[in-house]
């Protein structure tokens, strides 16, 4: 027996998941299709698309039009479907290796041209599905087996980078803080544009482990402790220091791209 | 005269089993004895089943993945089930004494209690492994006890020398 | 004059077959020689409603044909040598995923930058050994301005009856050289759309072949909502490490294609009947061969020429029955001596395979291929 | 107006993570072997963080007659 | 026990054998089952002052190997399909520009992602055609740790000497076993390092070949300034769209690889001087072919095994005298028969060529190998 | 008979160069090189590294160790370059094509790192050397051969995302304003880290034709007028008003990716 | 009789000579004679010299590429430096009287002031292109006048009808 | 101190883009049969401004003997 929400949006038949005990990817993607039931989405006309990874394997467990693709290559994949056919609600899930290791410039030009596709990057600062290698996203110093000695790249902030190449919409939130996720990754998909959320997961099999960073209960207090409500951040910003921000970044909504390319379709129509 | 034994050990993903293949492998080169040591990859060592195999010979061994197990190790009821069938007729099975067993007749069958000896003797569930390790080596009575207890304090990490050879002796002793 | 009949550019005529066909989707990426494909799909898609993309690079050029097929609607790219080499993952997908689409390559001189504006065939083997991974592979290679036409046709045809990726080889002088074509094969065209379930949602298992081995296949969106992945799969489309299931996923891709072989093989014979020389050629080197025969026929040599059209799956059987029948078979390419390794094996145990190519950046004109069958014969 | 919840496991899907239990604000929740355990489902609130942040979906709430 | 002798795992022993050629430099990005290869890479190099780094992608992962390579620094990178498909462009790339490097593709079950984890032996063309335009290739294919170790300084000393990207095929079976090693031949083992030029930097032509076809490299950064491209190229190293100018290029740089074959072919032959009937096999199925002529052996059956060791250029003249010599050859690989070609091509006309594959994710075991045999013996 | 600097740093033999007559192409490469001559940079140890269009034909002019790698490959290459031999200036010459449509990631990813790599892009707003289709920097509804009715893509501004993305150091001015360009160039060199400047090129033949932008000579006009320098704009902001701000951008040296791994190199050495 | 011609217009790279091929070509097949045209890409196609090649024929052409050609048209020195090893012994070559020749003996020679009557007599040196075709199609006296004309008219921007015709006049009159 | 500076032309490289001649402050160049010539040799200013547009580095100042 299952809850009503996993009966409707699941594949039951394709659970348990392969995720790891505790890992933070089933939290958000139990996010995703509250969201998706909040907003009433025709399942028919939703479209998952996802790359390569342990997060990427969402997609096979939702019951719409999945699409699981090649490493790094879901947004593109996913602007096909979205240019070919502008009536399906295009969601992207991804890990952050997928997104902003080898998919980087999928992103940035996706947000570049505010495509209406809304992309969930899955942020567990680490490549989960090949072994606890860094990633774009680990931190400065910490660990992964191939940053034997602490890892030197600078990290990204996706946020900052999605909003710097174009999006429209950008948010975040974390495991722990569910709830908002939901609201987030809700607001994010009625944005008629390239919206990004970045829903910091945790991976206690490799990233926790290399990092000792405790077991997967210790890991959800961390996302609790360490992220901070952009709101209340605004009202109390003492009770930010040294915190990350979640919430809604970012929000201003602009012509879409499918919307566009419309006009140029009937410009040419009254033409003829 | 030649000995070639295929050997696979069978539990759940955190059971520490590949470490054990390798040690045995270890201790076998340490005796000259020839060995090769693999163990599946997949979604299934995220939990679930995990699969370590030995080969040691003392011939050349060239296919280097476990045919027909000689000696089938099984900590866990899942892994029971899915590999049992991998055991030769004659050859010989060894298992946790937690795990319930369909009828098998030409196999020799040692049931041990492996798991309980960790948790409750030792009190470390991770040393079951090396448990596993002492009783294997003294069943086969190939690879030298000694070799076979200088390749695991070679492997272990620091600071857990005792336990681990309390565990190895453990392990022998389960054995008559 | 005829309406029908104008002067087009190959590339151009490739464009008109793809909409012929009915292509509604084109992503891709610029790169000489194959650039006014992209840049005629891009006038004319919109003015049908169909949609355009340029994409940031040629993997994503080659991920949203893909993506755009899956929504239900024909879709190509086009591209030469270095951008080929890039869509190879994807191509990959394509062919285990079994998502119809055209992929152009307008073959320029290689390797690497090579000779960018320069003609070449060198990108043959790569047409089927380019991914990693067993895949089932058709390549189709036309060598005329009104053959380009119809062979696009033939390959979107042949992708939706398949399911699977078709691989549309020109070269730079057949793809940019303008040439007679005559549009009024257009209404007899037959074409072909991909087999869609007929089943009730609830039925539908998006990798469940029918007895032709094609699984139906419905557009996203549709109201059957599936699973596509690139990982090993059952019957359902969801991902499977069984190997049972894995040995019948790739047997059946790849019988689909071996299957079929006589429907997906297309090839011309030219005055082969009494020919104890044959030159087996495709694309602009079979136009020089052509008249090569036809000067070498003038000398009572007697010559013909084997074409593939179909390029792979190769015509196996017509190229062992010619091997049977010539005492010596020249292949002759514009590179180092792809296709004649196929002919080789196929046809060396019965004649004589000799190789004569060219990598310079020149095409193989009619005058050498005379002086080296003269050669040959010698 | 629907029948009141009650917090249901499915112990198949559980994979014994404690998160649950953890964050359980009446501390109803055990591990029991490894796997999820109601162990005082009388002092269960009905709050749904279990459901909430339970990464495999094996613990939830939902309306059920009072006692079946 | 001999401090020599070690249990390395295969990914292991080709860093340990990377580094024993010289190896300073890695560039790569992780995919299983090659993985380890990164890692341990990143532990060790830094250790001797060399570097590593984890790229953002495998195309980035070849094109910072190349990078690397050109300032002197022995440099390797390690991929599996779908990586080794993705870096095809620059192979290309390090072919025309004669850059040397290792690859190293430990081979998976594809094609596309498929089965991640599973053994294959589906690149093999791939290694030879995956990238467009003609180009030198070599693959080399070892089949046991020992021989990865003692591989990986062959694949350096190649790149070094003929100055050119050489592909080290492994896969999953042998990549991820632990065996035996025996380390004291790494006194002595011949290390050859790149020849540089010994003219002044006024007279240096980058490009210019010496007798042996190879022109000295001179490292960037050493006081030789010189050009690199990917375009076709005179001696120079700069740009020209000169026909004869290509032509020689292109030749020499097949001419370099297929003048020394006898240099670069390595393979082993076992059992073969009464066989009636041999096993061609490489890699993980080499060694449940042995197992299972040995078998065979005993039951009387006169077999043997040819191993290529050097896959690319194939071991033509040694196939072709088995080919001779006994009548049937059986190619056994892990794919739908891809090796089968080649040896289909040299042999057929002389002998009986069967293939046995497998393309489930299962290794293909000794017995299997022994009933195939046997019933081609019927 | 050539100029001094010519003949000192350009391959006399090459030239004349392949760029069309009025190309701003020629006017970028000079400032490259007058800058390299001010820093007094030992030619021996300056490695140029570029990918494939109009611009990457720089590298090939070029009297240093010069590397003319794959479309958009050039920054990937160059950090295999610096990685392996940090003593060496590794400077980028690459088109808006080039770095940031196929090789987008490689910039941000570069740029992330901070390696001491200087790109300079030659931004014309178009693909040139395959014939005028747009780019991601063509000005929304400008026209392209693949934008026949005008380019609904919204612009890069390449700044932004180099900054965004992690360059310490960025900076912009055009071939016109060719004086304030190689000084610019100048302190992107000096910067160690990775420094990003977007030197505006004019296409007369492709951009400027399709977008009925006058001759060289009026596009060269169109640069002066349309650009102002930063310090003038935050003098007198009214001057500003609807041009586009050149200058040094950003500047905020961080710590080095080589130098962060030679500690790691020093630390196992001391280890040892 | 079968009649084929390799044509081969060369020049410099504004000079408009692929159009006047194409043109060529699109008149030929309104007449119901064979046609293929290409052109030369690479570098030289900006700046330097350029080609268009047209081959016309009332059989079927399969070769596409002019191997010698039977008329050879050279607007600039460079061009005719470049290209006139390419044309027949008894070809026929086409040029700007601006063109310092070498010898060649079998040829026929028609030095026309093409760039002359663009540049001074109509003012417009980008119909030189057209100028050209009026000649060539003179001298050819294969695809007629008024369908060349017909071609030209229909390739040209609109409002460019009136000077394209006197320039394709002005061509046709410089024969005899 | 230098010999005086003097304008020099490469007419081999010059593309007659016409650039020079526009930014030249005193007039000094034209374009002569489509390349650049030196029309006013007696009132270049000595300024340089040809020199740095140029894209084809056909013309340069350059120390000179006066009356070379
Ligand atoms: C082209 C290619 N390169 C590499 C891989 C191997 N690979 C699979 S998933 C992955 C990284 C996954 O990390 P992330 O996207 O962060 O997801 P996570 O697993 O952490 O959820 C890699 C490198 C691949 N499948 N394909
Ligand atoms: C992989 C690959 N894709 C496409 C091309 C074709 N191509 C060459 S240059 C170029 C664009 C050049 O534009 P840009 O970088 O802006 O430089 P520009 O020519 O405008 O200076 C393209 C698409 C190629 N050579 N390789
Ligand atoms: S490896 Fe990490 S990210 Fe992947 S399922 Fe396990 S915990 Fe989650
Ligand atoms: S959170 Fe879910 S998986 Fe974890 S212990 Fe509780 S019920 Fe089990
Ligand atoms: S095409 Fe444009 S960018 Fe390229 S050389 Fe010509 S003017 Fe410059
Ligand atoms: S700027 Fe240079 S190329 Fe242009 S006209 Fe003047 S000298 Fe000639």
């Amino acid at each position: 027996m299952q809850s009503e929400l996993v009966q409707k949006y699941l594949r039951e038949d394709r659970l348990p998941h392969i995720w790891c005990p505790g890992c933070g990817h089933g939290v958000i993607m139990h996010a995703v299709i509250r969201a998706i039931d909040n907003l009433k989405l025709d399942p028919e006309k939703v479209c998952i698309v996802s790359g390569i990874g342990c997060s990427s394997r969402a997609s096979g467990y939702m019951n719409f039009n999945t699409l699981h693709t090649t490493h790094g290559r879901a947004l593109a994949f996913a602007t096909g479907v979205k240019m070919s056919q502008p009536d399906l609600h295009v969601i992207v899930l991804t890990g952050d290796g997928d997104t902003s290791a080898i998919g980087g410039n999928h992103l940035i030009h996706a947000a570049r041209r505010n495509i209406d596709i809304t992309t969930i990057t899955f942020n567990n600062n680490i490549y989960g599905m090949t072994g606890g290698q860094y990633s774009p996203t680990t931190p400065y110093m910490d660990f992964g087996t191939t940053a034997p000695y602490g890892n030197i790249d600078n990290s990204f902030d996706l946020c900052d980078l999605a909003k710097g190449a174009g999006a429209s919409y950008v948010g975040r939130a974390t495991a722990y803080h569910a709830v908002q996720l939901a609201k987030i990754i809700e607001s994010a998909i009625s944005n008629k544009g390239f919206s990004f959320v970045e829903a910091v997961s945790s991976c206690p099999t490799y990233y926790g482990r290399k990092n000792k960073k405790g077991d997967a209960v210790n890991m959800m207090k961390t996302l609790k402790d360490m992220y901070v409500d952009i709101k209340i951040a605004e009202k109390k910003p003492e009770l930010a220091d040294g915190k990350i921000i979640f919430g809604e970044l970012y929000n201003n909504p602009q012509d879409e791209y499918t919307d566009k390319y419309q006009k140029i379709i009937d410009m040419l129509k009254k033409e003829n | 005269m030649s000995k070639k034994y295929e050997i696979r050990l069978t539990g759940s993903g955190g059971q520490g089993l590949i470490l054990a293949g390798i040690i045995l492998a270890d201790a076998s080169l340490m005796q000259g004895i020839n060995a090769i040591q693999s163990q599946s990859y997949g979604p299934e060592a995220r939990g679930g089943a995990s699969k370590a195999e030995v080969i040691i010979s003392t011939e050349e061994i060239n296919y280097p993945k476990v045919q027909q197990c000689d000696l089938l190790l099984c900590l866990t009821q899942k892994s029971y089930n899915e590999y049992i069938a991998t055991l030769k007729n004659d050859g010989i099975l060894v298992v946790d004494d937690s795990i319930e067993m369909t009828e098998i007749s030409s196999a020799t069958i040692y049931r041990l209690p492996i798991l309980q000896t960790a948790n409750e003797e030792l009190k470390k569930p991770m040393v079951a492994n090396i448990i596993s390790l002492g009783a294997i080596t003294k069943i086969l009575n190939l690879v030298k006890e000694e070799m076979v207890l200088k390749a695991v304090l070679n492997r272990v990490p620091p600071g857990t020398d005792l336990i681990n050879t309390t565990a190895f002796n453990k392990g022998v002793s389960l054995i008559k | 004059m005829n309406k029908n009949i104008k002067l087009l550019q190959g590339n151009e005529a490739c464009v008109e077959g793809a909409l012929a066909a009915g292509m509604e989707f084109f992503a891709g990426y610029p790169i000489t020689p194959s650039t006014e494909i992209a840049e005629i799909s891009a006038q004319k898609l919109p003015a049908i409603g169909g949609h355009f993309i340029q994409m940031e690079d040629e993997i994503a050029g080659m991920a949203a044909t893909l993506g755009g097929s899956l929504t239900g609607k024909k879709s190509m790219t086009a591209t030469s040598g270095p951008g080929f080499s890039l869509k190879q993952e994807n191509i990959g997908y394509g062919c285990i995923a079994e998502i119809p689409c055209v992929i152009v390559n307008v073959q320029r001189g290689g390797p690497s930058t090579g000779l960018p504006t320069s003609p070449a065939q060198s990108d043959i083997m790569q047409a089927k050994w380019g991914t990693h991974g067993d895949h089932p592979v058709i390549a189709l290679y036309p060598n005329s301005v009104q053959e380009i036409f119809t062979t696009t046709v033939d390959a979107f045809n042949m992708a939706e009856k398949y399911r699977t990726p078709v691989i549309l080889l020109l070269d730079e002088i057949i793809g940019h050289m303008r040439e007679k074509i005559d549009l009024s094969i257009v209404d007899s065209l037959e074409i072909i759309d991909r087999k869609r379930p007929s089943c009730t949602p609830e039925e539908y298992k998006a990798y469940q072949a029918d007895e032709d081995l094609i699984p139906p296949m419905a557009d996203f969106g549709s109201g059957y909502r599936y699973h596509v992945t690139g990982l090993m799969h059952d019957e359902t489309g969801f991902p499977s490490n069984n190997s049972k299931v894995a040995h019948q996923l790739m047997h059946r891709l790849m019988d689909k294609i071996d299957k079929n072989v006589e429907d997906i093989v297309k090839y011309e014979e030219y005055m082969l009947e009494d020919a104890e020389i044959a030159f087996v050629a495709f694309g602009a080197t079979s136009r020089a061969a052509k008249e090569a025969i036809d000067n070498l026929r003038k000398k009572g040599i007697k010559i013909g020429l084997f074409r593939p059209i179909t390029i792979w799956p190769s015509p196996q059987k017509q190229l062992l029955a010619l091997s049977e029948k010539v005492n010596t078979i020249i292949v002759a390419e514009m590179n180092m001596g792809q296709y004649t390794y196929e002919v080789e094996r196929i046809a060396a145990k019965n004649c004589n395979v000799e190789f004569y190519g060219r990598v310079d950046g020149q095409p193989i004109n009619p005058d050498e291929l005379m002086k080296f069958a003269e050669e040959v014969l010698l | 107006m629907g029948m009141p919840k009650k917090v249901f496991v499915n112990k198949e899907w559980c994979k014994g993570c404690g998160i649950c239990v953890a964050f359980c604000p009446k501390n109803v929740l055990e591990l029991k072997n490894g796997l999820i355990d109601i162990a005082r489902p009388e002092d269960c609130i009905k709050c749904g963080q279990c459901e909430l942040r339970c990464p495999d979906y094996a613990i939830f709430l939902k309306e059920a007659p009072e006692n079946e």
